[in-house]
């Protein structure tokens, strides 16, 4: 296991071995997604109280899913890279938060898109909704954060600490949350669904893993180009341009000397 | 573990440049040549309790340099934050061509140019950045681009970095870069040598030189000897 | 050998300074507009989530939150030019000092003031509020976020030279900014109640007027003062 | 030639270093005291003064008031000694680094927190919130305010080393706070409709003992790293 | 307007002070005599995308001065905050005693003295209030009275007024006096002249004098060439 770590955690590896899986991940991810459209906004049912708008699902709970799945992938994978010092874990905790954001951005707008026909307003403050924002402001800080250190390491180190104690956070905040809506608000307005149609289910699970596969190519890819950047000064970056161009386009360690 | 090396981006070739003409400065236009411009009389200044000079005169013409030299704590700093009109002299008048400086405050700053212990070099902008800021700003320009500038103070290839990351001797070059873009007409420089190595010690020697041998002045306060030939030095010693 | 700058070159120079200096730290730049949403959520998780309660809080809360983003920004115009040295250098730009200033409260509205204009809406759908009251909102904003830009230019001037001025800041600018607060939250909690809001609007647009004519120069004479 | 410092006597002497810098600076010292007085008059002012919606807001006014002074009192933390070279002396004393945070943390509160709870009372009266509310308002601050001071290390720490992180740090300590807040302003609401309160309480108690223990180490971690 | 006398609260006893014991420092234990105690072994330091130094070996031992030359830019602040266990070198250790500076950070400060660029006086405190905190918070105190202290680097006459009001060089006189009161093993002074007068430059010179006569060890980086006599002088030079 921790040889298999420091091998996998090795950029170049990394690197031509994501090079070799990511076309079958694409792939894949495609079928599922088109399947799972057309399953869903095609082939299934409309609601009887829902009527069509209830196609708005099948974007908006696979990506509410990516969202705090990617929350708790970018803090492991930012505490792995602060104890072991792996670089490849911090790469990809600092290149999951924007993706992560982005699915938890489509959560609130889909679901506001929702919820003003379903339940004639754009927002309440629902425990389920309001934790979603929470999180949404806990992944812009962690970029922020990011964002603002020059040194890469420093910045890798720094928002790894923010993220565990974000993630330490994550159900402390949820409960608490919860336990704030229902205190105030006994008339819930329930996101839940308990019981769920196998004609609707499918496609949901389908579009789910769709999206969590969608969630791993970006990841891939922009993986790639991160360790591609980072380590454009070493000599199998610097082969790999070459290959490509016949000369060498990167600058070299020394630019400024 | 002893290296020598000379450091290829820092040869500095200022002695050999043709990019600042040595063209004169325009001629004092008020006074005539010969009077001086800056003048002060009998100058006080009081830090809290403590009368740090008083009876101070301070006169200083075209191709002058006035070295203000004193222990610690003498006061020097303070006089030159009170001849730029930074701050207030606690008794005595500050003129500028013959106005005090306090009334014809723009017209003074527009040949100023004034280098604090804090320089004022923004972490933020890169050195080419903060040159072409300064200059924008300024009174009047004198024609040397940023981009030379950096290159007379040997910042060739610092150009684009984020100054933040320069080294402290690095930031104060940039800083001394923009005593080049600008045509003014006086400097005052507060320990114009804090930070920097031989090689910048004796830039700042070669700019120093050739401003006053345009007709340029210069308030400079210093622990150092300042080694500027075939110029008028005064010293004013604080106590 | 080129002329002296005019006046309105230089104040160009100076916004598109401060500007680049706050491309330079985006995350920064955001900070006010996001200050400003963290403030608005926390009031429905401070008081429940009773969508009545907060539609009839909805104006106080916006107007609250506004003030508090632009205040809590203004410390950030000035200080980093003090600490470094900088504001030492425009002090002895050939230029009067108002200059300065009204450059600063500009690049400071168009940080803090003119994304909020762009973010209210939504913030105020958050929090129910009706639609004729988000169009008051918006007036109100444009004719008061200027104005706590230049009244905070002030404040700024006064206590550069003093560390940890921060909350000292408030102290004083505070006070200052109550009567917009008050004109403008009124004026769109009027609206909600769809009572005419004509005079309150003219009120702010007053106070506008008047801060831009003086706040410059009592800014000027306020920094010349704090920095020696 | 005395013997090396123990663990407790250095954290008793940072703090005495601190509290002697905000004694010399009393102005400043004052600052969130007079912060958290100035936003609870704020509402009023832009609300409008009805007792009964008042005494409805109170309880969220207040701690959001109370979280909003902790929050901006937050980076006076560390920022001047950062600015002055003193942090890097205090990162070489020879002791662990979270005494560092901790005694920041605790002088933080005995500033911030500690004062409020004289002054909460008083503001409460203002709201016309009733008594057992207000005795209640003052156990949740007690509790609540040493976790904001702690938490906020954290935040403190992880942007001293950055420019203006001013608002950076809300935008990273606020959504931390919330919990903190839903049961502060959850219990003195519900000791306002005659409800229990203990549940909350003690939510708010379990809080205060895992951010003691847990808080300072990662504080410390945070500015060993954002130092360099 | 030039005036001569010396300023009576500025004469330095230096040389002549007996309240300084030349006592010997304790002996090194680990190591024994004579090995050096502080050593890094292939030390690398990279900024952004650029490599300063590799392959740098540090071997300091009791009596040692070692002087870090280089122009503007080269390194040696980076070189010394990791020396100091401020900074992480980017390949290398660092020891002290043998043992990993990371690893034993609290033995190892207990006996470091570290001066930088920025110095740590607080402003709002008076030098005397200074000294006390550093002494409260050092490692091992030397004995030497705070009041002595600053008497020492002639501050005589300024130790109650805030620190904020002293000139540039006489708040680095206050940061030097912390070496006095604290008996650490080891200094670290990034540009210890800077600012200073030419007595503060010999206060200087006196100081780490009788620190290395006493088997202390330190690590000094300058512009300036250093006047200290019978000491063993190892140059590093980076470039
Ligand atoms: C801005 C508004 C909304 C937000 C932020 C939001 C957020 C979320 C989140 C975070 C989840 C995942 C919860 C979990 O798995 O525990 C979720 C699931 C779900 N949401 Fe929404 N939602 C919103 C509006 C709506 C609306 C208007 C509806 C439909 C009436 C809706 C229906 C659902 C359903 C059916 C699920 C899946 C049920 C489950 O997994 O328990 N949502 N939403
Ligand atoms: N605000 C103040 N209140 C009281 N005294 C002050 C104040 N500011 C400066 N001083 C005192 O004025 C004296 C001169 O300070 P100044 O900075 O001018 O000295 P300097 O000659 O530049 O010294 P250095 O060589 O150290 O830079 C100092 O002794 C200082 O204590
Ligand atoms: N965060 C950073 N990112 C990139 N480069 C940096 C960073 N910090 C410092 N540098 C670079 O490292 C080099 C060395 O800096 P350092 O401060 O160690 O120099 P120095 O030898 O102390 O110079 P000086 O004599 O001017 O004080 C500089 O060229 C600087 O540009
Ligand atoms: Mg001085
Ligand atoms: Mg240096």
């Amino acid at each position: 296991m921790w040889l298999w770590i420091h091998k996998f955690g090795s950029p170049k590896y990394f690197y031509n071995v994501s090079g070799k899986i990511l076309p079958w991940v694409a792939g894949a991810t495609a079928l599922l997604i088109v399947i799972g459209l057309y399953l869903g906004l095609f082939a299934s049912p409309a609601d009887y109280q829902q009527r069509e708008t209830v196609r708005i699902m099948y974007i908006h709970v696979p990506s509410a899913w990516n969202s705090m799945f990617i929350y708790l992938l970018m803090a492991a994978s930012a505490a792995i890279g602060l104890i072991w010092n792996i670089k490849l874990a911090d790469i990809v905790a600092a290149v999951s938060a924007p993706i992560g954001a982005s699915f938890t951005f489509i959560t609130l707008v889909t679901g506001s898109l929702w919820g003003k026909p379903m339940w004639g307003t754009w927002w309440e403050w629902d425990a389920r909704l309001t934790s979603e924002l929470i999180l949404l402001f806990l992944y812009l800080g962690y970029i922020a954060l990011q964002s603002a250190f020059e040194d890469r390491r420093l910045a890798a180190r720094a928002s790894a600490v923010l993220a565990i104690v974000g993630a330490v956070n994550v159900p402390i905040i949820y409960y608490s949350v919860q336990w704030w809506n229902t205190l105030h608000q006994p008339q819930s307005l329930g996101v839940g669904m308990s019981t769920i149609h196998p004609s609707m289910l499918w496609p949901l699970l389908i579009m789910a893993l769709g999206f969590k596969l969608l969630y791993v190519v970006i990841l891939l890819m922009r993986t790639r180009a991160e360790v591609l950047e980072r380590e454009r000064n070493n000599a199998w970056v610097q082969e790999l341009a070459q290959a490509l161009v016949g000369k060498s386009v990167i600058g070299s360690a020394n630019e400024y000397r | 573990m002893s290296r020598n090396a000379a450091h290829p981006a820092r040869v500095n070739p200022m002695g050999a440049s043709v990019r600042q003409s040595p063209r004169e400065y325009d001629s004092l236009v008020a006074g005539g040549e010969g009077q001086p411009a800056l003048t002060a009389e009998n100058l006080a200044c009081e830090r809290g309790d403590r009368l740090l000079f008083s009876g101070l005169n301070v006169s200083l013409g075209a191709g002058n340099l006035m070295l203000v030299e004193g222990p610690n704590g003498s006061g020097k700093t303070s006089l030159l934050r009170i001849l730029c009109g930074l701050a207030q002299p606690s008794a005595g008048v500050v003129r500028w061509r013959g106005e005090e400086v306090g009334r014809s405050r723009e017209r003074y700053c527009a040949e100023l140019m004034y280098l604090g212990h804090n320089h004022g070099v923004k972490g933020d902008l890169s050195p080419c950045e903060n040159l072409q800021i300064a200059c924008a700003l300024a009174g009047v320009k004198s024609g040397v681009t940023p981009e030379e500038a950096l290159y007379e103070v040997g910042l060739a290839g610092f150009e684009d970095a984020p100054a933040r990351i320069l080294s402290a001797g690095q930031r104060r070059r940039v800083a001394l870069a923009r005593l080049l873009t600008a045509e003014a007409r006086l400097w005052v420089l507060d320990e114009p040598f804090t930070a920097l190595d031989t090689d910048g010690v004796m830039l700042v020697e070669k700019m120093l030189e050739r401003h006053l041998a345009r007709g340029g002045m210069a308030l400079v306060s210093t622990h150092h000897e300042v080694r500027v030939t075939e110029v008028n030095i005064i010293r004013l010693e604080l106590y | 050998m080129s002329e002296r700058p005019g006046i309105m070159s230089t104040l160009g120079a100076l916004i598109r300074r401060d500007l680049l200096l706050a491309l330079r730290r985006r995350a920064q730049a955001l900070n006010p507009l996001v200050f400003f949403v963290i403030v608005v959520t926390l009031f429905p998780l401070g008081l429940g989530p009773e969508p009545n309660l907060l539609q009839k809080l909805a104006p106080g809360v916006l107007w609250v939150a506004a003030l508090l983003s632009a205040m809590l920004s203004l410390e950030a115009m000035f200080h980093s030019d003090f600490e470094d040295g900088s504001l030492e250098q425009l002090l002895l730009i050939p230029q009067p000092v108002f200059i300065i200033v009204l450059a600063k409260a500009l690049t400071h509205w168009l940080l803090s003031g003119l994304p909020l204009l762009l973010l209210a809406p939504l913030l105020a759908l958050w929090l129910h509020l009706p639609g004729e009251a988000i169009l008051v909102l918006l007036i109100t904003l444009a004719l008061g976020a200027p104005v706590l830009s230049l009244i905070g230019a002030i404040g700024v001037a006064l206590t550069v030279g003093l560390r940890r001025g921060g909350v000292l800041l408030s102290l004083l600018v505070l006070p200052l900014y109550i009567p917009v607060l008050i004109m403008g939250a009124g004026a769109v909690d009027s609206a909600a109640m769809g009572l005419s809001v004509g005079a309150q609007l003219s009120i702010l647009g007053a106070l506008l007027a008047f801060a831009v004519t003086l706040a410059p120069w009592a800014a000027g004479a306020a920094l010349r003062i704090s920095v020696e």
